[in-house]
């Protein structure tokens, strides 16, 4: 029965690619073996706990074309190892998505972000305590959920989708590039393929180990933001225990087009609720063609909490997310 | 007083040490051959260790050996609580059970992964109130709880008494410690306003920044131990005994201590530095053991979490006439910890009250161990009391801030179980200066006003602390050279007493600071014996010693002069580090002579004879290994009198958004009442942590245990929530009464509990009067419980529980 | 790799089943291919030696009422949905499968109640018990069965019994899992939660082979008139005076 | 089938029969998988306070475990491991990061500067040490060398900061003692000192 308090990083390769093609073969060649290293900033700790035991980690960030902020024709386009510093510093990105500068520079802490990388942000995993501390659950391939229990510790866990597993998406960028109707580029030995950042992230009901569509060898590379969501009116809000390091305990990004004092349209996406960022068409529905105003807000903030199913410890989730989608319709 | 030392500040010598990385922790240093050390340790919350078999394991190139609890107690572990080196008997997830020794970590760990222990898994449990029901898990073999002198023992109460206090009311079981004062029943019956209430407060970890890490080496039969402590004195003779070595033979090497927080005081709360040191003779190597966050969070003790009854009530007019107090304490799995008689002696001495009754039980759970943690006990209560007190002030009509002052505590006041007065108390001046430098006459008019869904509350808190010892040792030495040694045991974790302490000397001698050099960092430098650095005392404690110390110094020297130059000890006086007579300055003689006179002289002047009685056996060594090396000035402090309080006054502002349950705190003043200030600079750095500790009680840390297996989850800092730069205030207002405690030769009284309660009742305070004066009983109050509470929904959280602290 | 058993460790480290191995599975459909593909040989040989096939034509006699026919496909459409649904997340297919198999493994343990109770009331009971003389019939070309042969009496018992351990094992884990009915609760001890995985993996493992089987003798086509009589209720009376002793059974005739 | 159950079982399976993974060329000769080749060298030459320093790095060896124990620079402190208290903190390029939780290989060609690098050749502090010793901004100290060198970033950075940008700035490195305003206090200074 071995239960040590692993600390330091065990024996595993390295491989620093420094041209896409060499990386994508590795990735292909070492399949699940081989680890892809953005920032490392969610790596490290598995490896340390050696609660995921890869044999090799692949550098992305020496590879130049993955990295920095670009103009594409129809918007901006994001290497996926751009450092969540630079995107929140980046005057484009400042100036026409203003929405995900500000969920950059929400993550974690400075130094996170001086290293942690937009494509890292989205593909991290779940941070459930009981998967981090490596016990078998669900998650883990195994046939039990430690958190949704009437004892589990599940204060921040999911209110919606859940599926055998309870815990939620932790990204913080992931909502707002959600919002932003972003185009996932993801990259293989086989080709590309573009995926909508609203299916990039895959709930448990039909994937309980990964949280996103990413298949063995595949890499996102790029994440593209379309002109049509620039420079709309963004609400981006946080609200965790600590305002540092720690991850949401709900967060919201909504992206909303106003024409002529009217909603044209809008895409509102809350962080943490369930295990992919939560699209609240219905809320978008009824606000579109609506005056954004504070009576607006009040009347369709418990839109967003339908279907909710609360665990017993996270029932403040709802009224947090009601509060919040309020504030983001109100302005 | 003018003083040339005491009240001025001064470069403290290991600050720059501090900033430029140079000072060691313990694990900073290496040694030739040098070998790490890894523990394996419990996987569960209660078991007993069947069998070990680490053959494999020992089998694997760069693997030295293993060290077992039976290496440690051959004759079977003692049936005590506490801390053990190592266990075969874990009651909580995380004791060590083994530790192994490796050509470096990651050969430790891997060949960890190959020893096969084989544990008995025992019934456990993680809430005292679980089990205190009958049929509920004991958290130790042999009971719930320990008795002082008879062991382990069973208490049980019946599942009506368990549920009544559950659904809030008045315990009905019998206590296993009660003290009271005063008629309790004509108190409440004369009061106008009664508050009762079941509470509960969160037990969390210290979580030093530095983790208790060690290394140790033996040479010539002496073992030589780099460690970390509270105190290097006070640690030392108890240590060399969990060693196993004589105390002449053990040098324990701590020249900075990465953070104390109350569990690196007294050997017993550390006992883990002897893992290295058994290792090292085991295997004839130097043993680094360094410690991870995960094992200093189980290991490095924890604050106790009360859930308990209180009963207040007012007079009229606001004077608090009578208050009952009912804790469950909750004792984690080691046993230890006494916060409910603390908090209520604090309760006591800081709202005055005309009666009182304390009852108490401490029951055992599969959690952290328990110990001393930064106020304990009355930090937490306060948070609860000062909502409590906002509360009888609005419903009596007085203001809050008056309702503090009628129940303050004054010069000639009592408190606690004896009712034994205080040395000097000055409340009602630190609320008043408090008040004036917060500007709580302009602002308080602002309190509960919107500003769209933010709210604004303001709270006013109080932190007490008996802080103050005695019985001591003091050595100094004045050299050939003129310079003055200050041998001080204290340990250097960041209050710099053990520099500002030494200044009383300097004080007495007249001498120039940049004369004087303190020796401390390794007892092979012969250090006086000092009371632990905890219960804020250090101020008090060890300015008594050094004066003492410089005055026996003085005494000798002015014989000396008297003895070589003519007249009268009585005759003389010193200035500019010089010994003259008082009637003509010009006859005397420097420091520097009169120390080589005095070892010329030798005997009582170098500390070869004439030494005070009651030497405690660290200092009789270190002053038998000084003498002949210089003059020397040994003193050993008689008793003091009375209770010497260390005071807090917090006020403070906050922003409370109602949508998302978090605030943000405006304006925060912290104000000391600690008598004579000795190191402003110091003194302002303890009001701003004890401020940032204070957020972090009210509103962040709480264990976190899964009830279903009894796993932490609040092992690192992730879940532990220590506050960060953005959860505290941009700028802390720091200020102190500054009046003399005559029970201290400098007139200080110490601070840094105090300091931290004073800011965990004014934010709980605030919180509450944010929110239209809703008392949540409970600390820390987290953003989902506000927010709860605002949507009015009811968590299914069991109130009482804090371990699983809502979840 | 050849083991049986996939272990995980628990909460706290000790070494508890998880479940069946997944490898199995190959193991299986390579066995079950394996066997009926020698079935189909010596079927091909001896196809010629064998006499013609009864007419379908004449008079009709009723072999399967219409509820019970429903009831089998009923639960033959669960039984392939149960499968394909479990077996989707070991193959790596990213589908919601559980809340489908879930509902099907209900409507399945439903059907199976309804026949057992209706077994017991409603039909010919003993008509399907298998007795030591039973045993005797593959082996004497003269001996015919009732109305049911040894070979279906064979497989319906084994199916029986490996739906049987499915359902009972399945709705264990059902419990484990949150529904619209109740939540769900960690009650059970892993080791014990794991013993059901295994289980109900081998039930599973079985049952596959069984349906295997079982799909396969259907559509034999010397025993298609079995397949069709579950679909339309009746045989001819010359199938049923070539393969069944009218004596043991004697239908009704078919409407 | 699920290649990721496979992999998962086999771990499973090497841990319980006891014999662990302790080196890759063990691991791929149980998956029978060929190594790729072009995996990092281990002899490598880092720029740490200005100087070029050869030391053999493994793989995956943390930039806080070189500092620490292959270069004797203990000024870096190890207070969590996991990217969770920045004691570790260190200068890559100017910017502030977790030494334990970069990779020495990742950051080989880059300027690496900790807490010992910043006296000058005269032994003249650094402003912000200076600062720090002035406010007496730490108190146990275990935190500081983080704290000076996101300071130091910051003021790279932002020479001139408001307090609420230093306190934005310094958010990344948890002080126990709670000395946050001293340390501000420290920030603010050492921007005067410049």
């Amino acid at each position: 029965m071995p239960a040590t308090s692993h600390d330091v990083m065990p024996d595993i390769e390295l491989y620093q690619p420094t041209d896409e093609a060499n990386a994508l073969e590795l990735a292909s060649t070492l399949g699940s073996d081989g680890w892809l290293l953005g920032g490392g900033q969610d790596t490290y700790g598995w490896l340390k706990d050696r609660n995921k035991t890869p044999a090799a980690m692949i550098e992305l960030t020496q590879i130049d074309a993955w990295k920095g902020v670009k103009e594409i024709p129809d918007g901006v386009e994001i290497g996926a190892v751009t450092t969540l510093s630079e995107i929140a510093k980046h005057p484009l990105i400042q100036s026409k998505f203003g929405l995900l500068a500000t969920a950059a520079s929400r993550v974690a802490s400075p130094q996170i972000r001086n290293v942690g990388t937009l494509g890292g942000n989205v593909a991290q995993d779940a941070r459930c305590w009981y998967y981090r501390r490596g016990l078998d659950c669900y998650r883990a391939g195994g046939n039990i959920c430690y958190a949704d229990s009437p004892e589990g510790l599940n204060r921040e866990h999911a209110i919606f989708g859940a599926s055998r597993c309870v815990a939620v998406s932790p990204s913080d960028t992931a909502p707002a590039l959600v919002a932003l109707d972003a185009t996932m580029v993801v990259a293989s030995s086989s080709g590309q393929r573009l995926i909508p950042a609203q299916d990039f992230f895959v709930g448990p009901a039909r994937d309980i180990v990964n949280m996103t569509v990413l298949n063995e060898g595949e890499i996102l590379t790029a994440v593209r933001l379309p002109n049509a969501w620039a420079n709309a009116e963004f609400y981006f809000e946080k609200v965790a225990d600590r305002n540092v390091w720690d991850f949401a305990l709900v967060n919201i990004a909504a992206a909303i087009k106003v024409s002529g004092g009217a909603i044209e349209d809008a895409r509102i996406v809350c962080g943490a609720v369930e295990c992919t960022p939560r699209r609240l068409d219905a809320v978008e529905n009824a606000i579109r063609g609506q005056q954004r105003s504070e009576q607006l807000a009040e009347q369709v903030a418990s839109i967003a909490t339908d279907g909710a199913r609360p665990l017993n410890y996270n029932q403040f989730k709802v009224p947090l997310m009601q509060n919040l989608v309020k504030r983001a319709i109100r302005g | 007083m003018a003083y040339m030392h005491i009240g001025k500040d001064f470069v403290p010598p290991d600050v720059v040490g501090k900033v430029t990385g140079r000072i060691k922790y313990s694990e900073d240093y290496s040694r030739e051959g040098m070998v790490y050390a890894r523990l394996l340790t419990s996987p569960v919350p209660h078991g007993r260790v069947v069998n070990i078999d680490a053959a494999e394991a020992l089998a694997m190139d760069g693997v030295f050996g293993i060290l077992t609890a039976d290496d440690v107690y051959p004759d079977g572990e003692p049936q005590s609580p506490g801390l053990k080196v190592l266990t075969n008997e874990p009651t909580l997830v995380g004791e060590p059970i083994l530790a192994i020794a490796a050509i470096d970590e990651k050969t430790a760990e891997t060949a960890m992964a190959k020893i096969s222990l084989t544990i008995e898994r025992l019934p456990f449990v993680l809430d005292p109130l679980d089990s205190l029901e009958a049929g509920g898990a004991d958290a130790y073999t042999g009971g719930n709880t320990f008795v002082f002198r008879e062991g382990f023992a069973q208490e049980k109460w019946t599942t009506d008494q368990v549920a009544s206090f559950r659904s809030g009311n008045e315990p009905t079981a019998e206590a296993q410690q009660s003290w009271a004062y005063g008629d309790l029943e004509a108190g409440f019956a004369s009061s106008d306003f009664i508050h009762e209430t079941v509470f509960s407060t969160a037990g969390y970890p210290h979580m030093s920044m530095e983790p208790r890490s060690a290394m140790a080496y033996w040479e010539n039969g002496k073992c030589y131990l780099h460690g970390t402590s509270q105190s290097l004195s006070a640690i030392a003779e108890e240590m060399a005994g969990i060693v196993g070595v004589p105390l002449e033979d053990f040098v324990f090497i701590n020249e900075a201590t990465g953070g104390g927080f109350g569990q690196r005081a007294r050997a017993g709360s550390i006992p883990s530095m002897a893992i290295p040191a058994k290792l090292s003779q085991k295997i004839n190597r130097p043993v680094m053991m360094r410690v991870t966050r995960e094992e200093e969070f189980t290991i490095g003790g924890a604050r106790q979490g009360l859930q308990g009854w209180i009963k207040v009530g007012f007079r009229a007019n606001g004077t608090m006439a009578a208050m009952d107090l009912y804790c469950i304490s909750d004792n984690g799995g080691k046993g230890g910890g006494g916060d409910a008689n603390s908090a209520a002696a604090g309760v006591s001495a800081l709202y005055q009250t005309e009666a009182m009754r304390f009852r108490n039980s401490s029951i055992g759970t599969n959690t952290g161990h328990r110990g001393a943690q930064r106020g304990p006990g009355e930090n937490q209560i306060m948070a609860i009391m000062a909502p409590i007190m906002d509360k009888a002030a609005e419903q009596l009509g007085v203001d809050r801030l008056e309702i503090r002052k009628l129940n303050a505590a004054q010069n000639g006041d009592v408190s606690g179980q004896r009712s034994e007065p205080f040395t000097s108390a000055y409340m009602p001046e630190a609320l008043e200066l408090a008040a004036k430098q917060f500007g709580w006459e302009e602002k308080k008019g602002r309190a509960r006003q919107t500003n769209g869904s933010k709210v604004r509350g303001f709270g006013i808190g109080q932190g007490y602390h008996n802080a103050g010892r005695s019985g001591m040792d003091g050595i100094i030495r004045l050299m050939p050279s003129g310079r003055l040694q200050i041998h001080n045991g204290v340990g250097n974790l960041g209050t710099y007493s053990y520099a500002s302490t030494s200044r009383a000397a300097a004080e007495v001698l007249k001498m120039p600071w940049e004369n004087c050099d303190v020796i401390t960092g390794r007892t092979d430098r012969h250090l006086p014996i000092t009371s632990p650095q905890d219960g804020s005392n250090s101020i008090f404690t060890n300015t008594r010693t050094c004066y003492g110390a410089a005055q026996d110094l003085l005494g000798k020297m002015k014989e000396i002069a008297a003895m070589d130059l003519g007249g009268n000890p009585a005759d003389y006086d010193i200035d500019g580090a010089r010994i003259h007579q008082i009637a003509d300055n010009t006859v005397g003689m420097s420091y520097a002579e009169v120390a080589q006179r005095g070892m010329e002289l030798g005997g009582k002047y170098t500390g070869e004879a004439e030494l005070p009685e009651e030497l405690n056996t660290l200092t009789q060594l270190s002053v038998s290994r000084l003498a002949g090396s210089a003059l020397m000035g040994i003193y050993h402090d008689p008793r003091h009198n009375n209770n010497p309080p260390g005071f807090a006054v917090c006020l403070t502002e906050i922003e409370l958004d109602k949508e998302t349950g978090k605030f943000q705190i405006l304006d925060m003043v912290n104000i000391a009442e600690c008598g004579t200030v000795v190191h402003p600079q110091g003194l302002a750095n303890q009001l701003r942590g004890g401020a940032v500790w204070g957020i972090g009680l009210s509103a962040l840390e709480r264990h976190l245990y899964d009830p279903q297996n009894g796993l932490p989850a609040s092992s690192g800092f992730w879940q532990s929530k220590i506050p960060t730069y953005l959860d505290t205030p941009l700028n802390i207002g720091t200020g102190w009464v500054d009046l003399p405690d005559p029970e201290n030769p400098v007139g200080a009284r110490g601070i840094g509990e105090p300091s931290m309660g004073s800011v965990s009742a004014a934010l709980n305070a605030a919180i509450s009067d944010a929110l239209g004066g809703h008392l949540f009983d409970a600390a820390p109050v987290t953003t989902d419980m506000i927010i709860n509470h605002l949507a009015d929904v009811s968590s299914k959280a069991v109130p009482l529980a804090q371990n699983n602290f809502r979840g | 790799m050849g083991e049986i058993v996939r272990y995980k460790r628990d909460v706290w480290g000790e070494e508890v089943i998880l479940g069946v191995s997944w490898d199995l599975l190959w193991v299986i459909a390579v066995a079950v291919l394996v066997l009926l593909a020698a079935n189909a040989i010596i079927m091909a040989a001896l196809a010629n030696k064998k006499m013609d096939k009864p007419s379908a034509e004449g008079r009709r006699v009723l072999r399967h009422e219409t509820i019970d026919r429903l009831f089998h496909w009923v639960m033959a459409a669960s039984v392939l949905a149960l499968i394909a649904t479990g077996i989707a997340p070991i193959l790596g297919l990213r589908i919601a499968w559980l809340n489908l198999h879930w509902m099907a493994g209900l409507l399945l343990t439903f059907v199976v109640v309804f026949h057992i109770i209706r077994s017991f009331f409603w039909q010919d009971f003993k008509s399907m018990i298998l007795g030591p003389k039973d045993f005797g019939e593959p082996f004497d070309s003269a001996k015919k069965p009732g109305k049911y042969s040894f070979e279906q009496k064979g497989m319906h018992w084994a199916v029986t019994v490996v739906v049987l351990a499915v359902i009972a094992t399945g709705v264990t884990l059902f419990l484990q899992i949150d529904s619209p009915f109740w939540d769900r609760t960690n009650s059970m001890a892993e080791d014990t939660l794991g013993l059901m995985f295994l289980l109900h993996g081998l039930s599973t493992l079985a049952l596959i082979a069984l349906v295997a089987t079982h799909i396969y003798f259907a559509i034999r086509p010397e025993k298609l008139f079995y397949t069709r009589s579950m679909l339309s209720g009746w045989i001819s009376e010359d199938e049923m005076t070539a393969n069944h002793d009218t004596s043991r059974w004697s239908p009704k005739e078919a409407d | 089938m699920n290649p990721k159950l496979t992999r998962r079982r086999f771990i499973k399976g090497v841990i319980a029969s006891g014999a662990a993974v302790t080196s890759t060329s063990i691991w791929y000769a149980a998956n029978g998988a060929e190594r790729p080749a072009g995996s990092v060298e281990r002899l490598i030459r880092i720029n740490v306070n200005g100087q070029m320093r050869s030391v053999d790095v493994a793989p995956q060896e943390t930039l806080a475990s070189t500092l620490r124990y292959k270069l004797g620079l203990t000024g870096t402190k190890l207070g969590c491991n996991r990217g969770e208290c920045g004691a570790c903190t260190v200068l890559v390029d100017d910017t502030p990061s977790y030494a334990c939780s970069v990779l020495t290989h990742s950051v080989k060609s880059m300027r690496i500067e900790t807490v010992e690098g910043l006296q000058s050749a005269n032994g003249d502090l650094h402003p912000v040490q200076q600062a720090f010793v002035e406010e007496l901004s730490p108190q146990c100290g275990y935190c500081t060398p983080g704290q000076v060198m996101a300071a130091v970033g910051l003021l790279r950075a932002n020479p001139n900061p408001t307090r609420e940008e230093a306190q934005q700035g310094m958010a990344g490195n948890i002080c126990r003692c709670g000395s946050y305003d001293s340390y501000l206090n420290g920030v603010m200074r050492a921007a005067q000192i410049g």
